[in-house]
């Protein structure tokens, strides 16, 4: 009986959560709970993964109202995959919360991180699971509200800034993509997406539905920080408290990527959003630019965090752009980047919080010799960067891989090109880690060799040891992502 | 398109322009969120003046034999106006907290700060 | 503000009337415009009225922060709560149907206590956020 | 065990060895001792696979899947394992070596090294193991990454542009012509599986074939064709045992392996053939080839004239590979072996000048053999050799290029080889003429021979140069399996 | 056709109004007059038959955010510096967005007319059906609590959200300092 | 006693407003009106400044008067406003009320705020300071008749 | 009964009392101006419920009303205690 | 139209034009106190004579109770927010300058 609840259970339980935290008013009961949902999150979001049957969705009507009428979640292969990073992801970020988060946010405050952490986990998993379109913009609210809040406990000053800049953007793009929906509603009069699709080809006049695609793009391009929408990310992760830059740089633009995605080929319609509209090329050039100014930016930075995050914008360039190949192989690509490189960033920003932890900072002078004096972290950050440079065994070679398999199928060769050129712009902001970590000797007044806390470092050694397993044995990941993209590419009927 | 559509549509648009102008080109923190509020409420004209049906009234169904408007667009707005105070509120304390770490609530003093944090 | 007389006497009369507007509001948001939402805020406008014109102080005194924070998680509490309970008693998350043996009385028992929900979360989410921001500087006169 | 196992088994000796060398890090003693025990018995398993393989057995294994439909899978065929016999055998030397070499010059991050160099080992013996491209591909970045310590040991400066340059050019043709070639015959041919006779036949006109092929041939950095060899004389930076490892041992024999591998297992010598072959390959490997002689004509620097006589004799690989005839793939098979022996007793004779004369310039060299024979005399075998002349292996593979050249007709070639043979006469011979018939300008007061494990290591592998020339009948065997005979 | 002149003329004073709020420096009078968008915004919404949008707007806007802005404003300080950069950019921005809606919008069919889609697609059931299987006459109430519950209890969360985030970010610690500043 | 009056108040309030008269909304009428009156002591609002009911009738008396005041006065400043030289000559004056009570005092002061014309500015220490549009307005004002008539009812 | 002469005298006043607050010059002008608008607004209201003969916005009308003193008493209490001066009563005893 | 429509509408009408009198005067006085004796004009006679109206067209009926409760609580609100205004204004009359327009020998 329970079973059939699955898919509206895993965003309630942490729904029902967070207020119990603010009631309960304990921080470490506070992260158990968190813990412990997001546990149960996972282990549903499997559960309901298994139990999609191959081609099909499940559909849960809430409150018995059925759609169009009521709200409906509605799961298939795709969304299910995504709902299981974001839990699985929590699940692993927040054992290392617990040091970290006390540290930086203090003991007065924890049990209200743990409730916005909980909110921010229900948001994006609702978002994800969702079949309303209106429904997602509540959800991306209430993940949105909670994502500023947690950034802007980061102890620097800039993580203020971050935050208030993130608020403005991000509004900006949620009421984009408000005014794309209204657009879409006004000629179908639904807001069910699976209704919307059906309803779609009959409009006559197409202006309004591509108006509202463009809304929807720049609106979820905005929170997915799409170049040049990303002008938020890197100081919103590079100064939000250790477990936070985890959490959503593995997370956050990824659910808003699979919006995108969602609306482009389950509710669009890959011919019109692909084949009448500019929208691959638009969405490719951007892409592009992404992979290119990201990973530039990413080399100049003189913090390995604001490295990795403008590594992020670069990163993102390759699920747009598997996204813009309108093929079934762009979006097998576009998924397995978007779990991979979750898992990648994940793991990178657990270890560089372990490195703040111990070195206070993580300014390159800060982390100069770090092979030394945290060998284990510094070599698992190395992993993680091989896979960001994508180099094979890594889960990023496996991403890249089918991007480039992708575009070359697709008789894209410069497309082809230019991802691989790329990877070695990925290889000069890597190195010049392993330079730092490696080829110079320690700051005086460095800290004695040792690691962080084993309850941050175990996590992040988790995560690298998957994206290693996953560099290896890509075929599970590969093999989901590709079932996720033919249900994209089949959409709701 | 009606009159009344016409009318909506326009002040929709100069209302969002409006609105994302200040969020661009004014400084102060505050009241950029005033122009983030005012681009949120542009929103409310799109969803409700084509809700709305000439000789139409509020949606509470008495007697039936009325032309109602449509209430399906006031519920979503409803919602977005929660969602605006909620934003705005979250705002409201960023700005406050970056005043009483910066000194300042002028977006480009405070980028000048952070330039000098390195 | 409170030495001023006119405000002090004015609001005196005026806050009960806008509570009990609100409830009003509130139980007759299924015939008229208004409902949880809307209560919510007008209770919070009421003793953000008390809280200008009497001091913080004061209402903090009347409605103490442990109340208020308690009532942000509860109204969320009990409007997830109706929708477990229709989950519980065998129907899908919020559905109010089988709340009652009667559907349609199911629907309004739902949806009655839905809007309570929302009124007490919002109600204490905007007094506590007033509470808050005329807490940290010096805002108000905090001797009643 | 069968034959598949044992290949997996050769795999995981060298990385089996690294948490022993590192469990051992502080008795340098029991940490070579370490080394040269998995040396030897990677050696020893090597060995013990030739019968199988030379009586036509390809054992093969499959490791893991590691995309869909794509295997990480390892088969054994006779050029693999002569690469892998060669290295396998030139760890277990190198080792002595290297021991000697360390110790000598006091340097620092010795665990560090023989953890790399056994790295090293087991990413060439994955590379000349793979059984097919994704595999080989795998490997051949490990291979890239576990050297680049290595090469920038010193940690200096210049280690580090060293380095940039090495892992630039290294990751950056790999990367941006291998990756895609790969993905390529992915696309186009369903398989990456290697074949006797390739895997694309009928699947591609002339001219993809020929994008095709560069892609692979600029794409294989290790073989260094120029204009992608700047990383050879960069990564001169490092210590002379590495410089025998990249040189001699596994980095540049692995790009030479690739190119023998891609033009044999992928493309098919036919197929190659039959669209139109491969004479611009011919053409830009002979460039390389008299090109880098003129360079390292030129060159004082001791190691940066073996540096660019290793591009040179690379490309010689390359273009007995591009002349797609038996004759001349057996050739190139031989000038693996024959360049790997040869290029690492010059090396170990460099470095023992280094360690006991302190000498890095040719013309420094005046009358250095009087005081140290053993070691110019390894080198003038080892220099004999480069240039193909008897008694030294090099004139057996050199033959045998020129046989298929003249073969396959190509006059250029054969030009090319007779220009590069007295190129190369050009610059080694004078060094052995300085180092014993040349007085010494400055006396150079109490230098005396290298010490002994260097020494005995420099005689070991001079003394292979000649074996094999003298016996090449095993070697011999194998590179006509090679080309398929 | 009192309707429409009523509308019009209160869009006019709203943009008007909201062009003044973008000039004006003196953040106390922007606030002021944000209060009267807010009135002016909840009378167009009550012309167009939002009941319900409109009290909650009224309550909003001109309640609670003037609240709030003051608070604010307090701890942060009311005047505005004269804007620093060259509005040029942000002009041509805000154009080319207000292009983008024009584009998007101008195009649409009557939704005024009873026959398109968003009168003729889901809410006629909503109309039609909903006082009886809602019990409740006012299908705003009943589409809110009931149809789209779901919606409400996530703007339910997004308030308690909000309420927790200010909670978490101005909350005074323990201490009377609390060692912010630079870094 | 004071807050069942009270609570009856709002009942009637709420009847007026409610205009549904089923059972639930009745019963909930009588439930929020004591719920409120119950919270209003906690706020103590119902206390004797707030809660003149024992001066009612004399109330209902001065009411019209007070209206007639109303619309004589805004007629005056209606005048003014039309007319072209536009004839105000504002006056701050200074008046002491008669009232004993706060209740009376704030009845006062509201009354001369209402009557347009005039604005009590200042309502503290037993003096008011009353701006005026005219000289006239303020003479008014000082003739003291308003407060004489506030004051009566107050004690009854 | 006409209902255009009352809307058009309304939105004449709202659009006065606009006029008014957005030229100012002092706060205080503003605030008096808003508050207007505030009163029009809200006698609008109670008219266009007439107009469309939909009773029930009189309790749109009475929130304007209430709200409309509450933000205007929050203007002028944080006008006399704010950052603007120090000048009122209450501005001493304002710390905590 | 019926005896009862055309007394609301005298009187609504009425009341419109008081509104906009008074909203001409705000305009048209020119300081601040002045400025607040002409929207008096608007939140008494204006608002009174409109909700006079509404209640004489809606008769006898609740809706004319709630006009009641209307009108009261303007009756009641406006002149403490006019109040509270002024006061505000004479605190801060220094800093305001001219514009408050306090009359002579007034600002001690
Ligand atoms: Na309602
Ligand atoms: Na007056």
């Amino acid at each position: 009986m329970l079973l059939a609840h699955l898919p509206i259970l895993i965003v309630v339980l942490p729904l029902v959560a967070a207020p119990l935290v603010v009631l309960v008013r304990h921080g470490g009961v506070g992260w158990a709970v968190a813990l412990g949902v997001s546990a149960a999150s996972t282990a549903m979001s499997v559960a309901v993964l298994a139990e999609v049957p191959g081609t099909g969705v499940l559909s849960y009507a809430i409150g018995s109202w059925e759609p169009p009428w009521g709200i409906e979640y509605r799961i298939d292969a795709g969304n299910a995959l995504v709902a299981l990073l974001v839990s699985a992801v929590a699940t692993i970020v927040l054992p290392a919360a617990k040091r970290t988060v006390l540290l930086e946010v203090g003991a007065d405050r924890e049990y209200l991180f743990y409730a916005l952490f909980l909110l921010c986990l229900c948001g994006l998993l609702g978002i994800a699971l969702t079949g309303d379109a209106f429904n997602v913009f509540v959800f991306l609210e209430i993940s949105s509200l909670a994502t500023y809040a947690l950034i802007a406990l980061g102890r620097d000053r800039r993580a203020l800034t971050a935050a208030y800049q993130y608020l403005l953007l991000g509004t900006i793009g949620a009421t984009l993509y408000v005014i794309g929906v209204g657009l879409l509603y006004l000629v179908t009069g639904t807001l069910n997406f699976a209704d919307m699709a059906q309803r779609l080809p009959a409009v006559v006049d197409r202006r309004p539905v591509i108006a509202g695609l463009a809304f929807i793009t720049v609106g979820m391009g905005l929170k997915a920080a799409i170049f040049p929408l990303h002008a938020w990310l890197p100081n919103a992760y590079a100064h939000a408290p250790s477990a936070v830059s985890a959490f959503l740089a593995a997370t956050a633009t990824k659910v808003s990527l699979y919006v995108m995605m969602r609306v482009y080929y389950s509710v669009i319609g890959a011919p019109t959003a692909f084949g009448a509209e500019p929208t691959g090329a638009i969405l490719m050039a951007l892409s592009i630019a992404a992979l290119l100014v990201g990973s530039g930016a990413a080399i100049v930075q003189r913090d390995l965090r604001l490295m990795l995050a403008f590594s992020s914008v670069g990163q993102i360039g390759y699920i747009t752009l598997g996204i813009s190949l309108a093929s079934a192989a762009g979006m097998t690509a576009a998924m397995a980047h978007l779990i991979n490189h979750g898992l990648t960033k994940g793991a990178l920003f657990l270890l560089v919080a372990g490195v703040a932890l111990r070195l206070g900072g993580t300014r390159f002078e800060q982390i100069a010799g770090l092979g030394r004096t945290m060998p284990i972290t510094s070599f698992a950050i190395v992993i993680g960067g091989l896979s960001l440079i994508g180099v094979p065994g890594t889960a990023g070679f496996a991403s890249k891989w089918a991007l480039v398999v992708a575009a070359i199928g697709a008789g894209l060769w410069w497309v082809a090109a230019i991802v691989l050129a790329s990877s070695l712009l990925a290889l000069a902001y890597v190195w010049k880690f392993v330079e730092a970590a490696y080829l110079s000797a320690p700051p005086a007044g460095a800290p004695a060799r040792g690691e962080a806390p084993a309850d941050v470092t175990v996590p992040a050694l988790v995560l690298t040891a998957a994206v290693v397993a996953f560099g290896l044995h890509a075929t599970p990941v590969l093999e989901a992502s590709s079932r996720a993209a033919s249900a994209f590419l089949r959409g709701w009927p | 398109m009606t009159t009344l559509g016409h009318l909506g549509y326009w002040a929709t648009v100069a209302l969002l322009m409006t609105g994302l102008y200040i969020v661009i080109a004014r400084g102060h923190l505050v009241k950029k969120l005033v122009g983030l509020g005012l681009f949120q409420s542009s929103v409310y004209l799109l969803y409700i003046v084509p809700g709305k049906l000439v000789g139409g009234t509020s949606p509470i169904v008495d007697q039936g034999a009325r032309v109602y408007s449509n209430p399906l667009p006031h519920v979503l707005i409803l919602t977005a106006i929660v969602v605006g105070v909620a934003t705005l509120a979250v705002g409201l304390a960023l700005a406050v907290r970056i005043r009483e770490a910066y000194g300042t609530v002028e977006e480009d003093e405070i980028l000048a700060a952070d330039d000098h944090d390195g | 503000m409170n030495r001023d007389i006119i405000l002090r006497v004015v609001s005196k009369l005026l806050i009960p009337i806008a509570l009990i507007f609100a409830l009003y509001v509130q139980f007759h948001g299924e015939l008229g415009p208004g409902g949880g939402f809307q209560a919510g805020v007008i209770i919070a406008a009421a003793m953000v009225l008390h809280a200008l014109i009497f001091g913080l102080a004061a209402a903090r005194a009347l409605v103490p922060e442990w109340l208020v924070e308690t009532m942000v998680a509860l109204g969320v509490l009990v409007y997830a709560g109706v929708g477990v309970a229709g989950l519980l008693l065998g129907g899908n998350f919020l559905d109010y149907f089988v709340l009652a043996r009667d559907p349609a009385y199911g629907q309004m028992r739902g949806i009655f206590w839905v809007e309570v929900g929302v009124a007490i979360s919002v109600s204490g989410v905007m007094l506590k956020i007033f509470y808050v921001f005329a807490g940290r500087g010096r805002a108000l006169d905090d001797k009643p | 065990m069968t034959g598949g196992a044992g290949a997996a088994l050769a795999l995981a000796i060298p990385f089996l060895a690294v948490p022993g060398i590192w469990l051992a890090r502080r008795r340098p003693n029991v940490r070579e001792a370490v080394t040269f025990l998995a040396a030897v018995s990677l050696c020893g398993l090597v060995m013990s696979l030739a019968p199988a393989v030379l009586c036509g057995e390809r054992p093969a294994i499959d490791l893991f899947e590691m995309l869909p439909g794509l295997s990480v899978a390892l088969k054994v065929e006779p050029l693999g394992w002569l690469f892998a016999a060669v290295a396998s055998s030139l760890w277990v030397v190198s080792t002595f070596y290297s021991a000697g070499y360390l110790r000598g010059n006091d340097e620092g991050h010795q665990t560090r090294f023989f953890a790399c160099f056994a790295l090293s080992l087991g990413a060439a013996v994955g590379v000349a193991f793979a059984g097919n491209l994704l595999t080989l591909f795998l490997f051949y970045e490990l291979l890239t990454l576990v050297t680049w310590p290595l090469v920038t040991h010193h940690g200096t400066e210049e280690a580090k542009r060293g380095g940039r340059v090495y892992l630039g050019l290294l990751v950056g043709t790999s990367v941006l012509f291998l990756l895609p070639a790969i993905v390529a015959t992915w696309v186009i041919a369903g398989t990456l599986e290697f074949a006797a006779d390739g895997i694309l036949a009928g699947k591609l006109d002339a001219s993809s074939a020929a994008v095709l092929l560069a892609l692979f041939m600029f794409g294989i950095g290790k073989a260094a064709l120029m204009p992608f060899h700047r990383w050879l004389p960069a990564a001169m930076v490092a210590p002379t045992p590495v410089s025998a490892l990249l040189h001699a041992v596994a980095v540049v024999k692995a790009g030479a392996f690739c190119v023998i591998k891609v033009v044999v297992g992928v493309f098919g010598i036919e197929t190659l053939a039959g669209l139109g072959g491969a004479a611009w390959l011919t053409a830009v490997a002979g460039f390389t080839l008299i090109a880098a002689s003129v360079v390292a004509l030129r060159a004082d620097n001791l190691k940066r004239r073996l540096a660019y006589s290793t591009v040179s004799q690379l490309a010689y690989v390359t273009m007995a590979a591009s002349l797609l005839t038996p004759l001349a793939v057996m050739g190139a098979a031989l000038h693996l072996v024959a360049h790997a022996f040869g290029k690492i007793t010059l090396f170990f004779a460099a470095g023992s000048i280094y360690t006991a004369a302190h000498k890095t310039a040719v013309s420094e060299l005046d009358g250095i053999g009087r005081v140290m024979p053993w070691t110019m005399g390894a080198f003038a075998i080892g220099a004999l050799s480069m240039i193909g002349l008897p008694p030294a292996a090099g004139f057996l593979s050199k033959w045998f290029i020129l046989s298929g050249a003249m073969s396959a007709a190509d006059w250029l070639a054969v030009a090319v080889l007779a220009v590069s043979t007295l190129l190369n006469a050009g610059y080694y011979l004078p060094i052995v003429f300085r180092a014993f018939f040349v007085a010494p300008g400055t006396p150079s007061a109490g230098v005396r021979e290298a010490p002994l494990a260097m020494v005995a290591s420099q005689v070991v592998t001079a003394g292979a140069c000649v074996a094999l020339f003298a016996f090449p009948g095993p070697v011999i065997g194998f590179a006509r399996a090679v080309a398929g005979g | 056709m009192t309707e429409t002149l009523a509308v019009g003329a209160l869009l006019a004073l709203l943009v008007a109004t909201a062009i003044a709020i973008a000039r004006l420096r003196n953040l106390f009078a922007v606030v002021a007059l944000t209060g009267a968008y807010s009135f002016l915004m909840a009378a167009v919404l009550t012309a167009l038959d939002a009941a319900d949008v409109a009290m909650t707007e009224a309550a909003v806007g001109a309640g609670i955010s003037t609240v709030l802005f003051l608070g604010a404003l307090h701890l942060t300080g009311a005047l505005e510096a004269k804007p620093a950069q060259r509005p040029l950019i942000p002009l041509l921005v805000v154009i080319g967005a207000g292009i983008l809606v024009v584009y998007g919008t101008y195009g649409l069919p009557g939704f005024n007319d009873p026959a398109a889609p968003i009168h003729t697609h889901v809410v006629p059931r909503y109309l039609q059906d909903g006082p009886r299987e809602t019990g409740i006459p006012n299908m705003v109430t009943a589409v809110l609590a009931s149809y789209r519950g779901y919606d409400t209890l996530g703007e339910t969360t997004v308030v308690f959200t909000a309420g927790i985030a200010v909670i978490a970010l101005l909350r005074r610690r323990r201490r009377p300092k609390d060692g912010e500043g630079k870094r | 006693m004071r807050y069942a009056v009270a609570a009856l108040a709002f009942f009637a309030f709420w009847v007026v407003m409610s205009g549904y008269f089923t059972p639930f909304l009745l019963w909930a009428g009588v439930g929020c009106s004591i719920a409120v009156a119950l919270f209003a002591r906690r706020l103590r609002v119902v206390d004797p400044e707030t809660h003149p009911s024992s001066s009612f009738p004399l109330m209902l008396r001065y009411w019209p008067w007070l209206a007639w005041e109303i619309v004589k006065s805004a007629w005056d400043v209606t005048r003014l406003i039309v007319s072209p030289r536009l004839p105000i000559s504002p006056t701050m004056i200074r008046v002491r009320p008669t009232q004993q009570s706060d209740v009376g005092r704030v009845i006062y002061a509201n009354s001369i705020t209402l009557t347009p014309g005039t604005i009590t500015v200042l309502a503290e220490d037993g003096e008011f300071l009353v701006h005026a549009i005219t000289q006239a307005g303020a003479e008014g004002v000082t003739s003291g008749d308003m407060d004489r008539r506030v004051t009566a009812f107050e004690r009854p | 009964m006409m209902y255009l002469p009352i809307i058009a005298a309304l939105l004449a006043t709202l659009a006065l009392a606009l006029a008014r607050a957005f030229a100012g010059p002092t706060v205080f002008d503003r605030v008096l101006a808003v508050n207007t608008v505030g009163t029009g607004a809200m006698l609008l209201l109670a008219v266009l419920q007439f107009l469309t003969d939909r009773p029930g916005y009189t309790d749109l009308a009475i929130v304007y009303g209430l709200l409309n003193l509450v933000g205007t008493i929050a203007i002028l209490k944080f006008l006399r205690v704010g950052d603007l001066g120090h000048g009122g009563d209450d501005g001493k005893e304002a710390r905590r | 139209m019926s005896a009862q429509d055309w007394i609301a509408t005298l009187l609504v009408s009425a009341g419109g034009v008081f509104c906009v009198i008074g909203a001409v005067g705000l305009i048209r006085m020119p300081t601040f106190f002045t400025r607040m004796h002409a929207a008096s004009v608007i939140e008494t006679l204006g608002a009174g004579l409109v909700i006079a109206g509404l209640m004489v067209k809606a008769g006898l009926s609740l809706e004319s109770g709630k006009l009641a409760i209307l009108g009261l609580l303007i009756f009641f609100a406006s002149p403490a927010a006019t109040h509270a205004l002024a006061k505000a204004a004479w605190e801060r009359r220094r800093e305001v300058g001219r514009d408050v327009g306090i009359p002579p020998g007034e600002d001690s």
